[in-house]
């Protein structure tokens, strides 16, 4: 087991004496890897704690500019990173946090044709997207590397988290959604709306499940989150079924051709209702 | 005859097509018909028609059939709840129950809940 | 009403087309103020979420500062503002995520003597501090100025979230523990340890009961929420009891004098443990 | 002689007093003696001690003389919890169930939790 620098001692000391962690585990916090696809509303919070905890590596992969519309909620962006590419703003923000942490910044967008390569140097991934082609490209991608995805989402008042491809016996985003839903009932978060905190308190929870991951706390059962940010409880934990043998990407045979087109099969290019002025929230 | 007393909320957009709302009750009797029909009629005690017991497929055709106020093709498809749709019983997936197939009980909690995909 | 400013729309567009919000829930938020008093791990992220909504006023209050054990979790601080003052640290952050929010920077201790002044110029209070004797003194205040006050807490694995003092019916913070708990079963945050999550999670959530108490969206039900973040299920909602008729600060007959030395009330200073080489997780 | 079977929990540090265990289960008779003794003996069917049902007063004298592996100090104070602890009734403060006074029932959720300070 590899030594830890004196002052690592000293700023992971806080979470260096809980129980389940200690040496041993801030050596594994350092040791592993993590891609964090998306560095918006989820991703922000995600990367914040991910860095902070001591991760040793973390991939940035966004191939988004940031936007004035994206201070409200994708909080290590700035009026001054406006712009940029989110990833690089991210990691600015992150370097001033940790500088030990090494960061790779990738400004290109996942698609079928890059995602393995891209995706394969890190031991989890976290899907903080936001769009349907891109959640079904990174459970068949983890899928087919083997590695677990920590999966959350967010619209309006609710959000949802679940980890996919995980255990013996955990499913895919495909077992609990072989079919994608129909194209007119997606949104995106410029149509639906999005409340800050909700991404904030989902990609803070995605960031302690990859934690407890690579720290062996994590109990493998399938679970679903379910967040509600006006309800009453706000939070929900769902048993969910177990992989199935019928599952096109994880199944018994399992038969995704590598070329698929993930936009087509999710109905097609989102109509861009805002600009036809079409949005029912506006 | 018995009467079932259930608690079926709705999330993640789906409470748009029940005007808006999250939580309703829903009450059915514990046998219904044979023929899935829902009109107050075949709901009768006394229908010559025949019954079996109120399961997850009958209470989804129902909820269209009776208290759904906007495109039901945005709820069912082929029979079935749409795409995109989770259905819950009592906190667990409804795959782990049987799906369609599970027998209602009194006080049950039914959830439909649509995936979220924005971050 | 007032106008918004045009940039607003498009900064917080994706939360005023939300159900609830709209333009005269974000006027509401700019008009309204709010102490955060602790810059620390619950602090930080309940101040970056109120700060990216678009509160009007916020005040910082914190007489620490950063210090290198602290970059694990209190995310709004650098490697760079070690040793400056956790609220000068905190509004740098804060100022170049969103300069249009006003924030008052109080580098002072909050104590029995200037309490009272140094939160009666906002709406709610949010304790986001370390120690007993502290949320005795916040919730006597909140009481004393008739304000709600957002509660957060954290420990290890372990995150408490309550509202105190709000609605017709809520209990403060002394209706439910009327007498402090023996000082030995209280240790620090050092002492103890804490995951970076655990406090960034809770301070989220202490972010959006604010936000819903400014929107009129908070339902005033007395209520803790118990954060686990290894157990299953993480979060449980408890019903709490209400206002207690016999509470010293907000029952029928208050009798808390103005001078109360909250520290002696509470089993006098915290014995260093760390320093004494007595804690049991070192 | 009816059972209870109860599932009681540890929060916020107290189960640091019950070797660390976070849940355990507890089987309690129904009826328990009036003069709150808590030994083997004096919970046999056949004690000739006059009963009472048992409340949660009771089982945290139990807890305490039976489970309690650490300083009993920290967790009873002058016959009650000591101050610091919520108690729990099905996800109910106990306070708004009659606090000791409330009679324990079968399959009953108890939680014990520590207030938490930090941040
Ligand atoms: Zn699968
Ligand atoms: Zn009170």
């Amino acid at each position: 087991m590899s030594a830890l620098p004196l002052l690592d001692y000293q700023r992971y000391g806080r979470q260096m004496i809980l129980d389940g962690i200690g040496f041993p585990g801030q050596v594994k916090l350092r040791k592993a890897s993590v891609a964090v696809v998306g560095a918006g509303g989820l991703g922000c919070p995600a990367l914040q704690y991910l860095c902070a905890a001591g991760i040793g590596r973390i991939g940035i992969i966004d191939h988004d500019r940031v936007e004035l519309s994206n201070l409200q909620r994708q909080i290590l962006h700035t009026e001054e990173t406006i712009g940029l590419h989110k990833a690089e703003s991210a990691a600015r923000a992150l370097k001033s946090m940790n500088s030990d942490v090494l960061l790779d910044v990738q400004t290109v967008a996942v698609v079928a044709d890059n995602a393995r390569e891209l995706l394969a140097p890190y031991d989890i991934l976290l899907d903080c997207t936001d769009n349907v082609p891109t959640r079904y490209l990174l459970s068949d991608t983890a899928v087919a590397l083997g590695k677990p995805l920590v999966s959350g989402a967010a619209q309006k008042f609710e959000g949802q988290l679940s980890v996919f491809n995980y255990g013996a016996n955990g499913p895919c985003y495909r077992c609990l959604y072989p079919t994608p839903p129909p194209r007119e009932t997606v949104g995106s978060c410029a149509e639906l709306g999005i409340f800050g905190v909700v991404t904030g308190t989902i990609g803070n929870l995605q960031a302690l499940e990859t934690i407890k991951i690579i720290l062996g706390l994590h109990d493998e059962t399938p679970a679903l989150l379910i967040f509600s940010a006006l309800g009453t409880p706000p939070f929900r934990s769902i048993k969910l079924r177990s992989k199935k043998e019928s599952c096109l990407a994880c199944g018994k045979s399992p038969r995704i051709p590598s070329s698929t087109d993930y936009v087509q099969f999710c109905g097609g290019p989102a109509p861009d209702w805002v600009s036809l002025g079409q949005s029912s929230g506006k | 005859m018995s009467q079932l007393s259930l608690k079926v909320e709705f999330g993640g957009g789906i409470e748009l097509l029940f005007s808006k709302k999250h939580t309703i009750t829903v009450e059915l009797p514990a046998l219904v018909p044979t023929d899935d029909s829902t009109d107050d009629q075949s709901l009768m005690e006394d229908t010559a028609k025949e019954k079996k017991p109120a399961n997850l497929a009958y209470l989804v055709l129902y909820l269209r059939d009776r208290l759904l106020t906007e495109r039901a093709e945005l709820f069912v498809e082929n029979g079935t709840v749409r795409p995109g749709i989770l259905v819950l019983v009592n906190d667990t997936d409804w795959q782990l129950e049987g799906e369609g197939d599970y027998e209602l009980k009194d006080k049950d909690n039914i959830v439909f809940i649509s995936t979220l995909h924005g971050g």
